[in-house]
């Protein structure tokens, strides 16, 4: 297919109608309002269905009932809205249900402001919902691999029937690249012997997430990660830049990485061995990927926009062997190239010494 | 001799957690016997709830979900959309459906969700130990009005089918109760109605049936079913409140 | 053979039966079933009207009814 | 070769559009694009703006916070973004709204009568792509012949008989840029 | 006052009456009732309002209400319901509004189960709301302890206005014990000129947490982190039993602390140099004083009713410098005193070395 | 000369952000006049909800909370139950009041909150960039609607005032419009009349307004008005639906 | 002195009060206002029978109105 | 000193408030105590236990996995409690209820017809007292005097009239122990 220019939202709605998803429900609100808009035209075009739902809380359970049904299913909406979507979250993880899960994420707490930010992180990797669970959580970072994500999304969430959220931002959802679409419609979806559809001569299914008995419960969650085990054994991705021989390592995800990987430019041509590493999958984090990745390295910077989130995940999954300093913007406002640039220029002075 | 009345096939052998007398173990059976004589038991999907019928997919002989607390009708509207041709219905207690619930069937209501909700009022939080409801009458005691539910501070019981019966989207609304036998048949058929009309096509459906809690009004079941009688009933009167012409004939 | 049959085990003792009966023929065992509940139970069968009044009381499906066949 | 240009303006002057038409003619001549929009909730007369990459090479990032190029419609955005210019850079001034002499050492300042020029060729909607045509002039990062194929793609067939109009703006903006 | 034997939920509604808390906004829920059914007979004789609100989301935005207004006032609810109230904390905390949370933790994920866990908290310390903020958390670990917490919880709720949470679980919420309350009915509350009162004689206030310019935002940020930074410097606490030579220490808080203090009595009658670290503050986590801890430590032991959050605290505040390993149950299962012995008998036959 | 019309006391000087013609204007400067004319300026706590009025606290020169969206009832219902004697209004548009909030309508009415509820219905959701709100007209366009409002799919709109005057606890609730003069003084009327509801006590007061949204409608805001008047007001009734006695006699 | 005054910096030139005045008085000016929106605004002052309409079609506290004191 | 006891029945038993009961005594005797029930949700009929701890130090955990004692009501409760008393530690069976002959090496085991015992007294609802009595002869962990004083503070006024026949049965569980 060739290529088109496309909004990073209506870009993720359209790969999602070519990964066979047919149903979406969820409830309006900026910066993400383009993908519903698409999908109110385009699922009906494909003989699906698109509902808006009366509240964000109402869509994650209308997800919930739709994905234990068999359909491959979506939501979408942005921090404030999936705060009220956690109850439903941990149910859907909780009752394995396959699902995907959008959040263009915009600065916080409280309503907060709708310019892009990254302070999800710790809701969308820890688990924002009560109890012990983990989304799989994707991190694009540009839109052509939003396109390459959401499918990846929908299979990922059949295979271990689990919830998936792809964690985008402002910035993702907002631009507009061209992309390119794989060339069929998926038709062909996974067998769900599992789904509620009517007990047509076989007994009955169930979906639930109650086990009253805290044996059973215990064993429920073990079972569940297994699950979380086997897709970090199997799942993770990462992206490497420049980091074969860097000594100063950026660790960055979504539209963050972007602007780190113009600051390595910018350093690199400064004759600074600077390198990218960028997480792809947020949960399970590339725990080997960024010890390769700083195989070289003395310091490790972490940029985010928020306050310092992901930074937990880089000193753990490094087990604290290197200094891992911050640079954080926050609210809506985005790191300049030239800031970061500053940043890893002052680590590479610093050798390495303690941050 | 010929078996006349005998556990519906679309309720299973499992003997039911409910406590001595509570009459959620009636409206079960009355809901299996509708959806046996519909010949519905392989194209149906019931929701259960958050409350004492939480329980109520090891009894239902079907395909279930259990929804989180108050959200069956998002759950039952995700189901129904996915098989527009299966049959879908919810049960909720009067805690989920009128509370925490009260914005996802007003709008399933709204919405003409082709479902059908039996909607159990005890005018009692049952399982977590006799708080107040929405239903709960003005003067009774619960565990949360312990000097009796005073209008002033804790406002007016919710007539919940005259509230979605005002709504376009709903068409067929009862109220019933099943405290005693002719009740329990008359609300048989309000259930009948409330499947047909979904089978037909014809939007939301919802009977709201008045039930017992023995246990957290502190009565026997006996004294329940006549608590029932005297006090739910004039607050909550029986009848239909909206009925889409001609389903069912 | 019994026109009214009680899953003995399944009863909780409420006693909705027996208000419901028509004829004021079930009576509360003195034994205690296995949940530790005095069972509802029959003895005069023939008394029976095969109504189903207690059947659609009984909130535990304890209850099976029968009638004569008509010939 | 990489463009990053910044261009802004009031809310109905036009230059979203004008900075996708840019981004899709890159698109076209198989240059890697990006085209990121400044957004916010519903507030007529705000000003709007969005920003535009076009490179040879793949983009590392499409954010840009010290532009080559700005493009200005009106005084909010000169005050805002002619500082931003990289040392170099150009900025390309709307004269018809923006009271002339703004200086900048040290990078290349174009005033533009966009506004007069288009309602001299009869619509003054067309002044978004009288700038646009001298951008193209000054970067050659994309052919106007790209950008009047973009259009044919964007605009629906019943307004094809636009096109020549906006042709000739984008012409009257490359000359203009040509003789200053 | 005398001691009384009380049930730890019940200790919980006194102890809020006694430190001045006259409004309570709830929504049943299991393992916590016996809290609201409390106060829903005491908050009206001390001339207060206890209300049931129609839902956890309805109560958190009613506490918001009133908390703005300017009383001292809180909510309680259990995982689920907790769940349901994170977009209302976020905006609590982004409003900087002073409240009591109490979350009476049960097994998850989903509707899981009601017997008593752990597994909250992440959400509960890293926000499980949007955005970045932080609940300043306490966990409590005895009925007496729940009670002198619960009235600090309100004098640090005004003093940094930041909502609080108490994190305790079911068998804490369950138990008796005996207690002593303070004999004084808090009166004098402290001023609060921000509140929404009808703006008498002064000009409007606000209560809000919406700032549309990203600059704003962030500036709103920095000064909430900066709250954060002065409660990680003046408010942490936490517990040392027997660490002072201890060689294997025990991290845990709340109820798992109790038995894991059992267990190092066990160990040390096995001559074995165990120690107990207990947090008192989870968020600020006492980095500090968990460090002095273990200054003689070989091998850290984190025991929780989850499958291992907590821990993730501990090896980030040891900045990963001694083996941490981790026992726990979850669902509802509780871990046995002798089984923390065991993990603690094998780590001190281990040494120093990597567990 | 003296000045007889001028902008009210309870409205800061601030301009608002509104879309030119939006009736959410005339709306806030009808609740000013109101709190002018009954001398609540002091006395008054307004919340502000999630929409197109989430500013709403920049030109009401009273103590103001911003509520999540949806939530205002329960916000005011907070800020009510701890200054009793004071003056709580909340504004609400359609998608946060009736939509996402439509529990807490329902709770704080039955409750008889004594709140004053100023719902502006304007058939849309302004704020967010027009997307169907629970009071979209059938077959009404929107971003989320791109082929007409269809009942069969998406359902009926909501009739909010009629839906709450089923509840006990609702004490005044009418509807009212503001896409003309004489439209405008009875809507003042209304706004006092509810005021004045909660000030003598007698519990939940709500009033319904019809307004514009010219920029979402894709209509200049006199075709605005025009539209409003020919298609909201056949389905949408103005009027009072609940009015307890004697109110502001 | 004039009886319906423009606070015209405020006008976003919607046109709700022309259409309510009874006198038909209200024009839109050919000039842009600050924020680049034509102002309302009356030239036959003594037409005006101060009723207030435009005042209270106005979204935007535009207009004040005044009127002859009476004696 | 340091008891650890775990109580377990059917719902009706009375275990629950024996339990408390035994609590409340040891606090008036300024020990350390602690009680813990089991709680579930509203299902009639289950079994119920609880378990408390009486300590002369402070408690270190007071959720007991190995109980130094268990009494047990009824059958389900002992299949649960039997095997996890602690070797040396004492169990004590309601044997009205609960067929004679459990067999555990390395634990004391009394046999005690409680039921039958408060059938004799009049009142099968003292069975607890008599089990509690027998328990109380057999640790000495509170005396009887601090549970009829627990009592009177427990109970309200108008039911005191029941002290004396609680005192009896606790006495004939105390006898029947030391005669075992
Ligand atoms: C989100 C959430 N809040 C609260 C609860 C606790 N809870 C369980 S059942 C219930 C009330 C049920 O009452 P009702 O719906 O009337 O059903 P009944 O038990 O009376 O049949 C509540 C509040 C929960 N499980 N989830
Ligand atoms: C929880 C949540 N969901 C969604 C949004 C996004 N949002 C902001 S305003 C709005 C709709 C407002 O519509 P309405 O209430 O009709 O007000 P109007 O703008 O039309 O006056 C939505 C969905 C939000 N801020 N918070
Ligand atoms: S608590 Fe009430 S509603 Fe629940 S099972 Fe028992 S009697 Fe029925
Ligand atoms: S069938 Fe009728 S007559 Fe026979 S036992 Fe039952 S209720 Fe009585
Ligand atoms: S109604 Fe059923 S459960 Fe109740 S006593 Fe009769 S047979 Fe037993
Ligand atoms: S978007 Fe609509 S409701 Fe919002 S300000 Fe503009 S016209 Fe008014
Ligand atoms: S006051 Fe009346 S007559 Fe005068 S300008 Fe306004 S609308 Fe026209
Ligand atoms: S109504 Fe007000 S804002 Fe609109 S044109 Fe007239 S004066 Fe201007
Ligand atoms: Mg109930
Ligand atoms: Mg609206």
């Amino acid at each position: 297919m060739a290529k088109v220019l496309m909004k990073g939202n209506e870009a993720l709605g359209e790969a999602a109608v070519r990964a066979g998803c047919r149903f979406f429900f969820g409830y309006p609100i900026t910066p993400q309002s383009e993908l519903p808009h698409y999908l109110a035209q385009r699922l009906p075009e494909v003989g699906g269905l698109f509902l808006q739902a009366e509240s964000e809380v109402a869509a994650i359970n209308m997800v919930y009932g739709a994905a234990g049904a068999g359909a491959r299913v979506m939501t979408s909406s942005s921090s404030v809205g999936i705060s009220l979507k956690m109850e439903g979250i941990s149910y859907i993880a909780g009752a394995e249900l396959p699902c995907v899960i959008v959040n263009v994420v915009r600065g916080g707490p409280g309503l907060g402001g709708i310019q892009p930010a990254q302070s999800d992180y710790f809701q969308a990797v820890k688990g924002g919902g009560h109890g012990d669970y983990h989304l799989l959580v994707l991190a694009p970072a540009s839109v052509q691999e939003m396109v390459d994500l959401m499918a990846k999304a929908f299979d990922l969430a059949d295979k271990y029937r689990n919830p998936v959220m792809v964690l985008a931002d402002g910035i993702l959802g907002q631009m507009m690249e061209p992309v390119e679409f794989p060339a069929e419609i998926l038709q062909e979806l996974p067998a769900k012997p599992w789904a509620t559809d009517g007990a047509r001569g076989r007994g009955p299914n169930l979906i639930n997430s109650l086990y009253l008995e805290p044996e059973k419960l215990e064993e429920h969650n073990h079972r569940l990660f297994e699950k979380y085990r086997q897709m970090q054994e199997q799942e993770t991705m990462a992206e490497n830049y420049h980091t074969d021989d860097a000594e100063v390592v950026v660790a960055a995800y979504g539209s963050t990485a972007r602007i780190a990987k113009a600051a390595v430019d910018m350093a690199r041509k400064e004759g600074i061995k600077a390198g990218l590493f960028r997480p792809v999958t947020l949960y399970p984090f590339p725990t080997e990927e960024i010890n390769q990745a700083c195989a070289k390295a003395k310091q490790v910077l972490a940029v985010e926009m928020s306050m310092g989130q992901m930074i937990e995940d880089v000193k753990l999954s490094l087990n604290c062997r290197l200094p891992v300093s911050f640079y954080g913007r926050v609210g809506g406002m985005v790191p300049s190239t030239r800031a970061v640039y500053n940043e890893i220029s002052a680590l590479a002075q610093k050798g390495g010494e303690q941050a | 001799m010929i078996t006349i009345y005998e556990r519906p096939q679309s309720l299973t052998a499992n003997t039911m957690h409910y406590c001595p007398g509570c009459t959620h173990g009636i409206i079960h059976r009355l809901v299996a016997e509708v959806i046996d004589e519909l010949d519905l038991r392989e194209d149906t999907v019931g929701v259960c709830p958050v409350g004492c019928s939480v329980l109520a997919y090891n009894y239902f002989n079907l395909d279930m979900q259990q929804a989180a607390h108050g959200r069956a009708p998002a759950v039952a509207t995700g189901i129904k959309r996915v098989h527009p041709a299966k049959v879908v219905f919810a049960y909720q207690g009067d805690g989920d459906l009128a509370s925490i619930g009260a914005a996802e069937i007003v709008h399933a209501a709204a919405r003409g969700e082709k479902i059908s909700v039996i909607f159990v009022n005890n005018a009692i939080y049952g399982m977590t130990g006799g708080q107040m409801a929405p239903t709960t009458l003005i003067g009774q005691e619960t565990t949360t009005s312990p000097n009796g539910r005073d209008a002033a501070v804790q406002g007016y019981p919710i007539r919940v089918a005259e509230m979605l019966a005002t709504l376009e989207g709903s068409a067929y609304i009862s109220r019933v109760s099943v405290h005693n036998n002719v009740n329990v048949i008359k609300a048989k058929a309000a259930i009948k109605k409330a499947f047909q009309t979904q089978l037909e096509g014809k939007g939301f459906s919802l009977v709201e049936i008045l039930s017992t809690c023995p246990t957290n009004w502190g009565l026997t079941p006996l004294e329940a079913a006549k608590w029932l009688e005297n006090n739910m009933i004039p607050y909550y009167p029986l009848g239909e409140f909206k009925a889409a012409k001609e389903v069912g004939s | 053979m019994e026109k009214v049959i009680f899953a003995e085990d399944r009863c909780k003792g409420c006693e909705m039966c027996t208000a419901a009966c028509p004829k004021g023929i079930i009576v509360m065992a003195k034994h205690l079933n296995s949940m530790g509940f005095h069972p509802a139970t029959v003895t005069e069968q023939e008394k029976c009207i095969s109504c189903g009044n207690c059947y659609r009381m009984c909130p535990d499906q304890v209850i099976t009814v029968r009638k004569e066949e008509k010939k | 070769m990489l463009e990053e240009v910044v261009l802004a303006g009031f809310g109905g002057q036009g230059v979203m559009s004008m900075g996708q038409l840019l981004a899709y003619a890159g698109m076209l001549e198989d240059k890697h694009v990006a085209w990121i929009p400044s957004y916010g909730p519903e507030m007529r007369g705000g000003t709007a703006n969005c920003s535009v990459t076009i490179s040879t090479e793949p983009i590392s990032s499409p954010i840009i916070t010290e532009p080559g190029t700005a493009i200005v419609l009106n005084k909010p955005s000169l005050d805002k973004f002619a500082p931003l210019v990289k040392p170099g850079g150009i900025l390309l001034i709307n004269s018809s709204l923006i009271d002339p002499g703004y200086f900048r050492p040290g990078i290349k300042i174009f005033e533009i009568p966009a506004n007069d020029l288009a309602l001299e060729m009869g619509n003054t909607r067309v002044a978004n792509m009288v700038l646009l045509g001298a951008f193209i002039e000054l970067t050659s990062a994309v052919s106007i012949d790209s950008v009047i194929e973009s259009l044919k793609k964007v605009l629906p067939e019943y307004r094809h008989n636009l096109i020549p109009l906006n042709r000739a703006a984008l012409e009257k903006g490359q000359q203009i840029a040509q003789n200053q």
